[in-house]
């Protein structure tokens, strides 16, 4: 029998479901694995137990928790997709305020309507066995996990950083340009599709394992960003993960 | 050795000419401060003055990423990759980089000799160019000099703006068949193209200090610096490691086998399946790369296997410089050589 | 007939976002008919604050996946408001032709996957693979070739790459742009045109369903407002989008984690139909030929016919596409860097029309070129209280209906209107109390 | 320098095709381990040596150094035997009798037999270590007339982890084997030696000048190994070592391999002692 698949999501900007919507060429092949199950971005259906759950988006309410925690025990293999379920991605940039401040700069005097955790990681809340990273993930990157369950391996790790991929592009790199750029220590996978369309890397899929932190930061401050500039920029997508 | 005049208005006739000999790749701005060898569309766009391409010409004869084989998971059955041979020429190489494909043929012909890279190569021609050092190329520290005319067919040296056009082989002259806007002239030496940059020792006398350098003081302070990118690797025309992995189709029945470049000194190059790294920091990675071309393979063959391109320099984001620390590794063998001199 | 009725539809499927349906009857009296947004709060104004400009688009258009080109590019234009970044005309014209990609997709999308399924009965596209295989593919093709718009001028569709401040980090090649405009007209026309055949035989499934309302949006002089232009208010006419606040007037009702927004009534309607009710003037011909097939008229105040003024636009951002190739093709494509020099630090605000209607991004800099102050306003969140007042109308007068159909109708007006919550959650519980 | 010039074509190989090879036999033979009986297309030999290893593949998965557990005296036909610990092996885990393995190879330098012969031999395997060791163990077997003493030194971390049971049976009950086994971590069956390996080395009878010791293990065994050795005398050139490192071309040209300046693919995995003994990378 084909995997039972289901998708479900978190505090997320739900672009990583999109570009699950976003395989034209592909959906086709994709269902000739698997059976969607439940995806409330695109049906009505649900089910009890999945064989694999896809999960998008950080924990961010007591409400999420308990329902991360339902979503685990129903399903024999967990994902987590997109930076924000993998690490709390921009959502975690929250965290480095205090947050009542947090709440009162959107909701004003109103501020305690709404329950609010600091945002985490799918992985601090309950185990995850599978992660896809990006923001957005890439179809590239979600396919090759998805292909990797339906033949039994291991899903690709990525322990490389950007500049890899970015140097196999012959891409010029921007710290040639007068750019600061995340990629030295960001962990690989999405072929530097930032640095190939001209754009610095924002580390959205995370800092790699034994990053030379204070190595990265002299190498941004030298090419013109102040030290707190280069600390945000390295904050952007890892509130959870460096600390500075 | 014939040597013609060549004016520059009329390199582009030439490499027009040349077309007819194969595939003409040349070098070609790239983004706002850069090169790289593309093939020639329009000959006009071609640079003559350059300081170096991101990539080496490696890429042409061991491409970054390379399919190795198509197979079936159902059949349980591969494809053979038929590697066409089609003739190329290579227009606009500095010496550097020439005498780096000739390193690259002894890395990747010895042993196992390996029939993709033989085809690609065996097929090629080159026309080399002198240039104007920068503050990174060191080549003449390690033997090659700007005129080095080894394994080209033809060599371009600018003179006042203009060319001298060396014939150096056979397939040179065959090159020149039927090209008009040359005149036989006297070679001429050209004054005044100088390195900036240099390693202070000759390198004969490298490996002597490698031999020590191991437990230096040096690599901690250049590990501290170093953020892992692997730029400085990927870049060089002389590294030739790589990965290997395979990828799937979505539709799981297909696949492809492929090679991509790899770098020593990323983090996950010796590490192995239970966690076992057999180079885990940084110093131990960076320790490697500069051995591997001082030492290790320099021992065997008597040549430095850097070719002082100074892309490793040039590329790296922390600024680490590969003559620096050459240099500093030379400084402090020189004070531990006097330290067991005072003491004697 | 005096009833009681309860309906509770936790977590509406096929939106992008979480919100519940709520109704509350007793004795034939409506107590309650609102949309309850649940998804938690994201607090990115709060994300905001020290952020340099070099990211604030980046950030913002993490606000929201779908509509992640509309954030960013109005989060530009708010930059550069604030720091008087002129633009060139290149980047204006790659910028519509960008807002055309995302509303091509967008509606598409809305239109196939998600409003479609409650015309022909089943619960998502899924099924009509099997059904309705030739439909689904051209539905696919259409929204494959709008994310290329996306992909090649913008880096990619979803999260878009080269928008940055004061241009774009990279320039399309014009081969690329020939091969987009060929596509536009030999696969996208044609597929648009099928499209309007279909959503003809649909249209009959729209409920009969009218309440006047107020229809906001952007205008500009010269053309169909997406991008830039004044607001406008079919009530009270023009006003400078640095005045925004004086219309969204933006308020906190407590079973919503979204803020709702007034203007010169209880609610106004922002999205496609507001868009087609002020600007219809300036559509095209083939634009009003699809309208006209479809049975959408200008003033149109059925909710429901959102989804067939979205269709409607997505045939004007094929032609329209072509039409910014063809100009972008004529002034010869140059290899612009951006400019990132701020003229000055202050206050800024960027408006666009976006799939679902007006947004609205408001920024203050310091002299450093950070964030002091940020405010993204979302058109769902403005859709909001008129969402509730269709609903309060909406349920009386379908009262005698069956709970499911009753259910299903309330479904498919929140869906008509395309929202895009930010937010989270999976199940569909209805519960039913007579 | 090797140059262009010096290679002919027919000299160059196709060096990354493998040849498919039929599991004839295969059986999980510990909770982490399994063994491969396999043959070659047509009668075609395999012709390794002891110590020798081979690039498996599964089309997909990818590809693996494996070393040839069984004698070179079994002609057309291999045995391998692989621990499942990431990508490739776990997937091999369910290869079973009637599938193909992608094989290239032999690869490396194994033992040097010219020298071994008429020595005493002493393996010391820890672990997965027996595998490479299993294929000298059993060339000496059989050609038993040709070598001195035969002592067996195995260490296991359990013994439900030990390898080829069968084999260590009949090893133990011949006069000829030496066999010495122990654990780290007994269970209530285990009635032999416990410790870790070198435990096995002080007691031991060693002929200094005719004893040859082959060993393989673990990265963590070898210099605690090549210690007691050394305490007892053995010199340096008796020592031989099989090392094991990341790899994945198994010819020298993937840089992965490297111990200092030597490839272990193509200068191993089989080294003497004296030749690693100044390579910091190496133990
Ligand atoms: C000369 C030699 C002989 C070997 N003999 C055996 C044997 O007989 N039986 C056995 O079970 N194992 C043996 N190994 C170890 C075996 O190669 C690894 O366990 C195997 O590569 C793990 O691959 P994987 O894809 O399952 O794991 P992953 O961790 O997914 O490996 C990914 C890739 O990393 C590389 N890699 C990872 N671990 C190792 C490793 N330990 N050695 C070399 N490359 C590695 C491989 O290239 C592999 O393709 C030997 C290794 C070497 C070098
Ligand atoms: S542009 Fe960024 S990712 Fe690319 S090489 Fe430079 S630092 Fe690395
Ligand atoms: S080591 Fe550096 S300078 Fe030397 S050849 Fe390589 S890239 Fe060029
Ligand atoms: S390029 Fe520089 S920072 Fe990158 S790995 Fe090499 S030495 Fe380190």
């Amino acid at each position: 029998m084909k995997p039972q698949v289901a998708f479900f999501d978190f505090t997320s900007c739900e672009g990583c479901q999109l570009n699950k919507l976003n395989f034209e060429n592909d959906l086709l092949d994709i269902l000739k694995h698997v059976d969607i199950v439940e995806f409330r971005e695109a049906m009505d259906d649900k089910a009890d137990h999945y064989d694999i759950a896809f999960i998008e988006g950080s924990i961010t309410s007591p409400s999420c928790v308990e329902r991360i925690h339902d979503i685990r025990r129903r399903s024999d293999v967990l994902v987590a997709l997109g930076s924000c379920a993998v690490n709390g991605g921009v959502n975690a940039m929250k965290n480095l305020h205090p947050i009542d401040e947090v709440r009162e700069t959107v909701y004003g005097e109103d501020k305690y309507l709404f329950a609010t955790l600091p945002a985490m990681a799918v992985s601090s809340v309950v185990k995850v066995d599978y992660e896809v990273r990006g923001c957005p993930m890439t179809q590239q990157d979600f396919l090759k996990l998805l292909i990797a369950l339906v033949l039994g391996k291991q899903p690709p790790k990525y322990g490389s950083p950007v500049c890899v991929e970015c140097k196999l592009k012959e891409n010029e790199c921007l710290y040639n340009r007068g750019m600061v750029c995340l990629g030295p220590i960001t962990r690989g996978g999405c072929d530097a599709v930032c640095p190939s369309f001209g754009q610095f890397c924002t580390g959205c899929r995370g800092i790699l394992d034994n990053p030379n932190i204070d190595g990265m930061l002299e190498v941004m401050t030298s090419h013109g960003i102040s030290l707190d500039e280069a600390k945000k920029r390295m904050l952007l997508y890892n509130s959870n993960e460096v600390q500075l | 050795m014939e040597c013609f005049s060549l004016l520059r208005s009329d390199v582009p006739a030439l490499i027009d000419h040349l077309g007819d000999f194969g595939e003409v790749i040349a070098p070609h701005g790239k983004g706002d401060v850069s090169y790289s060898f593309e093939a020639v569309q329009d000959s006009c766009d071609v640079v003559l003055d350059y300081n170096r391409t991101l990539l080496p010409l490696k890429k042409m004869f061991l491409p970054p990423v390379e399919k190795l084989m198509g197979f079936s998971l159902k059949n349980e059955s591969y494809e053979q990759v038929d590697v066409a041979i089609t003739s190329r020429v290579f227009f606009g190489v500095h010496s550097y980089e020439m005498q780096s494909i000739l390193r690259l043929d002894h890395s990747m012909l010895t042993g196992s000799a390996e029939s993709n890279y033989f085809k690609r190569r065996q097929s090629s021609r080159f026309v080399g160019i002198s240039f104007e050092p920068d503050e990174f190329h060191f080549s003449e520290s390690v033997g090659i000099v700007i005129e080095e005319m080894e394994g080209f067919d033809l060599f371009l040296n600018e003179v006042d703006g203009d060319f001298q056009l060396y014939v150096l082989t056979e397939n040179g002259q065959e090159m020149l068949n039927g090209f008009d806007k040359i005149n036989i002239t006297e070679p001429e030496i050209v004054e005044g193209r100088h390195f900036k940059k240099k390693i202070r020792y000759h390198y004969n006398r490298l490996p002597r200090v490698f031999q020590y350098a191991y437990h230096s003081e040096v690599w901690a302070d250049v590990a501290s610096r170093c953020v892992g990118c692997g730029a400085c690797t990927l870049t060089c025309p002389t590294c030739f490691c790589f990965d290997v992995q395979d990828e799937v189709e979505v539709t799981a029945e297909d696949g492809i086998r492929q090679r991509s470049w790899d770098s020593c000194m990323l983090s996950t190059f010796a590490e192995v399946a239970g966690g076992e790294n057999f180079r885990e920091k940084t110093i131990n990675r960076t320790r490697h790369r500069l051995y591997r071309k001082f030492k290790y393979i320099t021992d065997e063959e008597g040549l430095p296997w850097c070719v002082g391109c100074g892309r490793c320099t040039a590329f790296c984001p922390a600024g680490i410089s590969m003559p620096d620390i050459v240099n500093e590794l030379i400084q402090e063998d020189e004070k531990a050589q006097y330290h067991r001199t005072v003491r004697v | 007939m005096s009833r009681d009725l309860d309906i509770k539809v936790h977590h509406l499927t096929r939106v992008e976002g979480h919100g519940n349906i709520v109704v509350n009857m007793k004795d034939g009296v409506l107590e309650k008919a609102h949309l309850s947004i649940v998804e938690p709060p994201r607090f990115f104004e709060a994300m905001m604050k020290g952020r340099s400009f070099h990211e604030a688009a980046i950030i913002t258009s993490r606000i929201c996946g779908i509509c992640s080109l509309g954030h960013q590019l109005t989060s530009l234009v708010a930059t550069e408001d604030a720091l008087g970044l002129e633009i060139s005309e290149q980047t204006v014209l790659l910028r519509k032709l960008l807002i055309h990609g995302a509303t091509l997709q967008s509606n598409i999308l809305h239109a196939y996957f998600l409003a479609a399924p409650d015309f022909l009965n089943v619960g998502s596209v899924f099924p009509l693979i099997a059904t309705h295989k030739d439909v689904v593919l051209r539905a696919l093709r259409m929204k494959r070739l709008a994310n290329d718009i996306g992909d090649i001028v913008s880096g990619r569709a979803v999260h878009p790459i080269t928008p940055v401040p004061g241009g774009f980090s990279r320039i399309p090649e014009k081969a690329e742009l020939l091969e987009i405009k060929r596509r536009l007209l030999e696969e996208a026309l044609p597929d648009g045109l099928e499209t309007i055949e279909t959503m003809k035989a649909l249209a009959g499934a729209i409920p009969q369903f009218e309440r006047e309302t107020e229809y906001i949006s952007l205008k500009h002089p010269d053309e169909y407002a997406l991008y830039e232009g004044d607001i406008f208010s079919s009530d009270t006419g023009a006003l400078s989008v640095h005045n925004y606040l004086d219309v969204t007037n933006e308020f906190i009702v407590n079973h919503s984690t979204s803020k709702h927004a007034k203007y010169n009534r209880s609610s106004y309607f922002v999205g496609a139909l507001a868009r087609w009710n002020n600007n219809h003037a300036q559509l095209g011909e083939e634009a009003h030929a699809a309208a006209e097939a479809m049975g959408l008229k200008p003033n149109c105040f059925n909710p429901y016919m959102n989804t067939i003024a979205q269709v409607v636009e997505a045939v004007h951002c094929i032609l329209d596409s072509v039409r910014i190739i063809d100009r972008l093709m004529e002034m010869g494509l140059k290899n612009e860097k951006p400019n990132q020099t701020p003229t000055r630090y202050g206050r800024g605000i960027g408006s666009n029309e976006v799939p679902r209607g007006i947004l609205f991004h408001d920024y203050t800099y310091d002299n450093k070129g950070n964030i002091i102050k940020a405010n993204c306003i979302i058109p769902t969140g403005q859709n909001l209280a008129n969402i509730d007042d269709d609903m309060m109308k909406l349920v009386p007068e379908i009262i005698n209906k069956t709970k499911e159909e009753i259910t299903l109708n309330l479904e498919m007006l929140v869906r008509a209107y395309d929202p895009c919550i930010s937010c989270s959650v999976h199940m569909l519980e209805v519960d039913f109390i007579e | 320098m090797k140059r262009l010039q010096d290679v002919e074509h027919h000299e160059t190989e196709d060096l990354y095709y493998p040849t498919m090879c039929k599991v004839i036999g295969a059986k999980q033979i510990t909770e982490m381990e399994k063994w491969y009986e396999l043959e070659m297309p047509e009668g075609q030999s395999l012709g390794h040596g002891p110590g020798q290893f081979v690039e498996v593949s599964a089309f997909g998965i990818g590809e693996a150094p494996i070393s040839i557990s069984s004698s070179p005296s079994k002609n057309g036909k291999f045995e391998l035997c692989i621990r499942q610990v990431g990508t490739l092996t776990n997937v091999l885990k369910n290869y079973e009798t009637g599938d193909s393995m992608g094989i290239r190879g032999p690869f490396g330098k194994g033992f040097p037999m010219e020298k071994l012969f008429g020595k005493d031999i002493l393996v010391v395997a820890g672990g997965i270590g027996l595998v490479p060791l299993r294929s000298l163990i059993n060339y000496v077997l059989d050609n038993r007339k040709d070598f001195g003493r035969l002592i067996i030194l195995y260490g296991a971390k359990t013994p439900s982890e030990l390898l080829f049971t069968d084999e260590l049976k009949m090893w133990k009950d011949r006069d000829d084997v030496e066999l010495h086994v122990t654990v780290d971590q007994p269970d209530e069956t285990w009635k032999g030696n416990t410790g870790v390996i070198t435990t096995l080395i002080p007691s031991l009878d060693l002929k200094l000048n005719t004893t040859i010791a082959a060993i393989t293990g673990p990265p963590v065994m070898y210099k605690f190994v090549v210690m007691s050795l050394k305490s007892k005398q053995l010199p340096d050139d008796q020592i031989y070592l099989s090392l094991e490192r990341r790899m994945k071309c198994g010819v020298g040209k993937c840089g992965h391999c490297q111990i200092n300046g030597v490839y272990c693919c193509q200068d191993g995995p089989v080294f003497n002692y004296v030749d690693i003994k100044p390579l910091e990378e190496a133990l």
